[in-house]
């Protein structure tokens, strides 16, 4: 036994850091891309890219925040009703309640964190399994959505720069030629600061560790309840995110939305490598897993194949995405 | 090969309003030789699945579009980028915020609730308690049919009381299960209101279950079931709109407007209530589906 | 001499278990105290209030004087207290230096990770130990001894005062044991007290200063080890001595060949390994920490999928692609890693044993009979001395070597013919461990073949009618067991480097 | 070394086969009771107790077939889709084929227990995620429901004894004072049955030993692989029960339904204290569940609360019955 440390080869340090696995998700990604540009020459325009970007970044912002609760372990079941809420809080606070704009923001993101502790109270504290803490969150949100908001969509109109939060673009102020929205600006912008916060900061460092061992997280002397809490607050502050881009997309806060959105997000995490027994997952895998869902609705709708049978192909390349990773995973090592 | 090629952005897909809705605008599309697809939303609380949906038939670059809007403004800008792309759009079931449509085929839903309450009041006598069970709370067509048949009551009949309201999704055991605990709790009520086929297939389903013989009841819309029971005396009315003519005005006010011809701006593709002695009238027979 | 700490008086109930009764335990800085006793005798259940994880139920703890209540894991950091568990407590997913430096990471006031210096750290550590691991390497690629090793260093790092290793070298094979020593010798030589828990009676003489020994969750005693014969400590935990018989090779000229293994193959870790065992032998394995032993067994039983090779059974060759055909053919695994491999945790101990043959006790209709399992779970309690209070406790209530123990019942009641031990007395007791030798020669007396690995060179010469050495995923030679064979000539074997793989085969 | 087992106690006894937990595992449901016998005079009348029985015969099902694959370690979202897929198939044999009655039931639990099939080959044999392999399914056979019944309710008009399977009372024929609805019954039956299959026999010995240590069960020699498979195929048959208690309750296979009852299922399985991360659950304690869900429900819809309060109310409840549930099961150790 020499005390030497094998020097971590560079083809090593790629295949520990995960960036293979990661490069490797992209192929089930191309291969869509590919196969709906030759179906169909309409697919593959700026504007239609730009659309498929645009009807990611809601599921996208969701999905970057249950990343961070199924890397610790657990489950948020909450994201899409928490979203309406903090949307229907930006309308109250901005319309009926008439404040500035950057108020409005405030709120939603606020109030998206502090429903994030109380989920993450209730779990680390309390001791109630995530699936059961957000899934009471959820119906909780769901109907003070519809009470706060007296059950109408709350309108905007008082601030009629609101909907630039989402569809302006400042890209394309800057080059005209790439119309990019706020929106998937916000999407992009959001996933290189979260993918930072998990890789390079201790929150991120505890996240991946609760979900490997929560026990020997604990047993090593670190307060896991008061980190797990915190992460439950940061996915739901970026659940307000998701609802100002919402709301900002829709002009209006749609108190009965949001309903089944959680699914989607899963399933982007999912398909994007992130294991549901927590401990190990990327966001740069979260947002393929995103883009791999829109581009395929958008796709099949541009081919105009039959609605019932979208459906059914959907759920057939959603298993074969993932079964193509794991193959490929497999034989990586 | 190129066809005149018109998407429809429907509200839902899977109930059987619009599956006959569809059927109204294959019908036409069939008669003018255009092509026609057809899709909508899961429920119709997302907006912006909507948006979405139209927004990747845009890029189709069709001819005409046909709307059935979930938000009267949620979808203007996209509306707007249709405009500019010299797209004529042609809003059904319910209007938009806007005067971008070329032309709206839809019915009045507040006019036809507002007749089922009518002929509830008529049905138990002017008086006594009645209850609703509604698919929606937020949407449009739940809303406007809500409020049709309370508006009216409210205005009309004093001696009626609106005892309950509860809401189902429009999926008939969430329904069933709804208006059986309605029943429960109201023993003396008079009457029930179902807004859709599947609120009202509920409505009929706990007037069996509970051996609540007496209980009148009107339902929305048609499809085999409600017909079955109206027939039977189960269910002692129903309002229908016109789906299939809502979907064929559509296509063709679309096919006209593609064509840049003129259209009627406001199409009234009406509405009736109909009951055991008019169901086989002809004007009645032509706008009930399975 | 002040004691660094005084345990008096500590009790603990769990629900069916009296596991300490009025225990009392001191330490001197500057000295390395045995702690010893049987399977269950509450060896870590003391340790473990004394780290914080459990209260005790009465008594009392002084830490250099003062009376304190330890609160929690952190409390116990607080006081100077470190620990290594028993059952490795590391996070799989993350890297070693990720593990070592858990809830201490280098960083900035805005909680930005030095993750380079967190590398630098760990690797500083294991050249301390001179081990060769890499800070980078995820915990989960490593083998048990491995990561035992990261336990060790994570212990290392805190610099405690006070330093509690519960079975260190359970998984370690002879010559990490002695890097381990030296580095306790530092330790001690810095004033730090050290609680030395383990069952490898050689490791007490050469490594503690005094031995306390307890019994049935009671305190027995304290001797220094120095002047205490092994057989007086044995007497003191048993209650009894234990007959220490040589190995006895029968005539096995005679015999036929149960398993044959051709030219098995897998990666690097198992190349071209080929071997004999005839019935009623026990061919022992010896080697190195990742010598490729559990690879080979592995493989043979169908867990891992084998690249090339032949596998014959009582002479007929075996398609072997599943465990399950493994076990159809007659042939039984026992891992070496029983929480991920062995047991159920959260089955209780009657199905756990039951697991290998549930066929046998069911009908056609798939029916359990579960009179019958419970009177041979607990047939086999008896006869292998589990501690538990019921056949339907949860396995993962019981302490390491009783969970060690169910594995081995949940094997005997497969009852194959061809049977592989991997490391079958980890963190077993002196007793048992005789018991489990007894066990093993009468089974290769009834005919069964054996397979025994182990990192401990005693147990090997102890118990093997030959020995398979291999180094770096080769069989490295065959030696002969018994007297002839030195610990030396193994070592020779087991440290033969990659040139002359022929010629060695003999 | 002393070979004695202390003998245990019956108190110990009890506390370890678990029926103390389960016995109190009842407290949130008879508080529930209590406080709406209260609450309403019309509550606590034998039909409206039998109407809540009936609401929550189909739950009830669907989360006795979730329980199976929860206990294993897995999750199943495609319950409430698979469920509208056989009550589809069922249709299609009696009124498109217009066969007999038994072969409806037959199709319907043998397409349910095929699908199954297929769920748990894609999970044991390919190694997808059950959350993905079964949100697959759930998009396929939602998508299947609705080709093959063309968009349109099946009616069983040709089959005028089939609303008799779920709304007709055996009981009520033997003891006119209980007209326990049919659907109650096979509901009870089928917990009684899973509960003896889970309980004593081999394939729920495996079940259980499955979700808690599969590898080791696995090394154990045992065909997990099969027998994964096969539990996912009997809670398809489940599934497939399910079909014709909707169905023969609504006298017709409505093809669009059953999106969202999967979470119902899985949430009173969680209620019930079956864990999701496997290894533990009881029959008894997903039936009491499935009993919490519907009587909070209906409680809450006779005394009129508004929808939107209901949704809140029922999230706060879900909470506190597990939050409840655990307090006991810790002091009972
Ligand atoms: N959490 C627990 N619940 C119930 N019983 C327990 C628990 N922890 C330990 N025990 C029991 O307490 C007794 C003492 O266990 P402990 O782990 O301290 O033994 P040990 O001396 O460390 O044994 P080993 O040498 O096998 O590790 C055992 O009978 C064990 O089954
Ligand atoms: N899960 C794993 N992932 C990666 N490498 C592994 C894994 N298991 C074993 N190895 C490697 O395979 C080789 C053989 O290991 P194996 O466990 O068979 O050795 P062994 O002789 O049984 O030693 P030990 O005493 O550690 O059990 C070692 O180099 C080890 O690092
Ligand atoms: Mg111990
Ligand atoms: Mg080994």
């Amino acid at each position: 036994m020499t005390a030497t440390v094998p020097a971590a080869s560079p083809l090593n340090r790629l295949k520990a850091s995960g960036a293979q696995q990661k490069l490797l998700a992209f192929a089930s990604l191309i291969v869509l891309l590919i196969f709906f540009s030759i179906a169909s020459e309409n697919f593959l325009q700026t504007s239609n890219i730009i659309a498929i970007l645009q009807a990611t970044s809601v599921n996208g912002v969701l999905a970057i925040a249950a990343t961070l609760v199924i890397i610790t372990g657990g489950i948020d079941l909450s994201v899409g009703t928490l979203m309406t809420f903090t949307a229907v809080v930006s309308g109250v606070v901005l319309t009926f309640w008439g404040m500035a704009l950057p108020f409005g923001i405030l709120a939603a993101i606020g109030m998206g964190a502090f429903c994030g502790l109380i989920s993450g109270t209730l779990i680390a504290r309390m001791k109630i399994p995530p699936f059961i803490a957000t899934l009471g969150m959820m119906l909780i949100l769901k109907g003070l959505s519809l009470v706060i908001s007296g059950t109408k969509p709350i309108y905007f109109n008082d601030t009629p720069s609101y909907p630039e939060l989402s569809t302006g673009s400042l890209v394309g102020k800057l080059i005209p030629a790439l119309p990019l929205p706020n929106g998937v600006l916000i999407l992009f912008l959001l996933a290189l600061f979260i993918s930072w916060v998990l890789n390079r900061t201790v929150l991120g460092r505890y996240t991946f560790a609760l979900g490997s061992n929560e026990e020997a997280v604990r047993l090593s002397g670190v307060n896991t309840d008061g980190w797990k809490i915190a992460i439950y607050a940061l996915a739901g502050g970026i659940c307000g995110i998701a609802g100002l881009l919402i709301s900002s997309r829709l002009n209006s806060a749609q108190p009965a939305l949001g309903l089944g959105y959680e699914l989607d997000a899963i399933a982007a995490v999912v398909i994007g490598g992130t294991s549901l027994a927590g401990g190990r997952g990327s966001i740069l895998g979260t947002i393929i897993g995103a883009l791999i869902m829109s581009v395929l609705l958008n796709g099949l709708r541009i081919l105009s194949v039959a609605q019932e049978w979208q459906t059914v192909v959907t759920g057939l390349i959603i298993i074969a995405a993932v079964y193509a990773d794991m193959l490929r995973r497999r034989r990586a090592g | 090969q190129d066809k005149i090629y018109i998407p429809m952005i429907s509200k839902g897909f899977q109930h059987q309003f619009w599956q006959a809705v569809k059927a109204g605008a294959d019908k036409a599309a069939a008669e003018l030789g255009v092509e026609v697809t057809f899709e909508g939303p899961d429920t119709e609380a997302q907006v912006d699945r909507q948006i979405d949906m139209l927004s990747a038939a845009l890029a189709k670059k069709p001819a005409a579009i046909g709307f059935a809007a979930l938000d009267s403004q949620a979808a203007i800008p996209l509306l707007k980028q249709a405009q500019e792309a010299g797209i004529p759009v042609i809003a059904f079931d319910s209007g938009v915020d806007s005067d971008i449509p070329a032309a709206t085929a839809s019915t009045d839903n507040l006019a036809a609730a507002a007749l089922a309450a009518d002929k509830m009041a008529e049905l138990i006598g002017g008086a006594g308690k009645v209850a609703l069970v509604v698919h929606d709370q937020t949407s449009r067509t739940g809303i406007d049919r809500r409020d049709g048949f309370v508006n009216q009551i409210a205005a009309k009949y004093p001696d009626i009381e609106i005892v309950d309201i509860q809401y189902g999704a429009g999926d008939q055991l969430q329904s069933t299960e709804i208006a059986k605990a309605i029943l429960t709790a109201h023993p003396d009520l008079k009457g029930m209101f179902g807004a859709n086929e599947g609120s009202a297939i509920g409505v009929l389903n706990a007037k069996k279950e509970s051996g609540r013989s007496d209980l009148i009841v009107i339902g929305y819309d048609s499809g085999a079931a409600q017909k079955a029971a109206i027939i039977e005396g189960s269910m002692n009315g129903a309002i229908t709109q016109n789906p299939v003519g809502i979907g064929y005005e559509t296509v063709k006010a679309a096919v006209a407007a593609s064509k840049g011809e003129a259209v009627e701006k406001n199409i009234d593709t009406g509405f009736f209530y109909y009951d055991k002695t008019n169901i086989d009238a002809p004007e009645i027979a032509a706008v009930l589906y399975d | 001499m002040n004691p660094v700490i005084q345990m008096h008086g500590i009790d603990k109930r769990f629900p069916g278990v009296h596991a300490l009764k009025s225990v009392q335990f001191d330490l001197i800085a500057g000295e390395v105290h045995a702690l010893m006793g049987e399977n269950g005798a509450g060896k870590s259940t003391l340790m473990k209030i004394l780290s914080g994880i459990y209260q005790p139920d009465g008594g009392t703890i002084r830490v250099n004087g003062a009376e304190v209540r330890i609160a929690g894991p952190r409390a116990a950091q607080g006081l100077g207290i470190g620990i290594i568990h028993q059952e490795l407590a590391l996070m799989p997913d993350l890297t070693v230096a990720q593990n070592i430096f858990i809830g201490r990471e280098p960083k900035n006031r805005f909680g930005v990770l030095n993750e380079g210096k967190l590398n630098a750290d760990a690797a500083a550590i294991f050249q301390q130990m001179k081990v060769a691991i890499d800070p980078q390497a995820e915990v989960r690629t490593l083998t048990i001894a491995k990561q035992q090793m990261v336990e060790i260093a994570k212990a290392l790092s805190f610099r405690s005062s006070i330093l509690i290793m519960d079975e260190p070298t359970a998984a370690l094979n002879d010559r990490e044991t002695d890097e381990l020593f030296a580095i306790i010798r530092g330790l001690r030589g810095e004033g730090v007290g050290v609680v030395y828990i383990s069952h490898k009676m050689d490791e007490i003489r050469r490594i503690s200063d005094r031995v306390t020994v307890m019994r049935d969750g009671a305190y027995v005693g304290t001797v220094t080890a120095a002047d205490t014969p092994i057989e007086t400590i044995i007497n003191m935990m048993v209650g009894r001595d234990l007959d220490q018989s040589v190995v006895d090779i029968p005539d096995l000229s005679g015999a036929e060949v149960a398993l044959r293994v051709q030219g098995l193959n897998r990666g690097r870790v198992v190349r071209d390994v080929s071997f004999d065992l005839k019935k009623g032998e026990i061919l022992g394995f010896a080697g190195l920490m990742g010598a490729g032993r559990t690879e080979v067994a592995r493989v043979i039983f169908g867990a891992d999928k084998r690249e090339s090779g032949e596998i014959e059974v009582h002479g007929r060759a075996a398609a072997i692609r599943t465990p399950q055909d493994a076990v159809k053919a007659g042939i039984g695994y026992l891992s070496e890693d029983r929480k991920h491999f062995g047991l159920a945790l959260g089955l209780d101990v009657r199905n756990n044993i039951g697991l290998t043959a549930l066929d046998k006790f069911s009908d056609r209709a798939g029916r359990v009979n579960d009179s019958a399992l419970a009177k041979v779970a607990r047939d086999y309690i008896e006869s292998l001395a589990i501690r538990t209070p019921s056949d339907k406790q949860e396995v993962r209530l019981l302490s390491g070597g009783n969970q060690q123990k169910v594995v081995i019942a949940k094997w005997l009641l497969r009852d194959c013919d061809i049977l592989i031990f991997d490391e079958p007395t980890r963190g077993i007791d002196v007793g048992a461990k005789a018991e489990i030798y007894r066990l093993l020669v009468d089974l290769a007396a009834q005919g069964k073949a054996i397979i025994v690995i182990s990192s401990e060179l005693p147990e090997v010469l102890r118990l093997s009618h030959r020995i398979a050495v291999m180094c770096e995923g080769r069989l490295t030679g065959i030696l002969p067991g018994g007297p002839a064979t030195s610990q030396t000539e193994i070592m020779r074997l087991a440290t033969q480097r990659d040139m002359a793989s022929e010629g060695a085969l003999t």
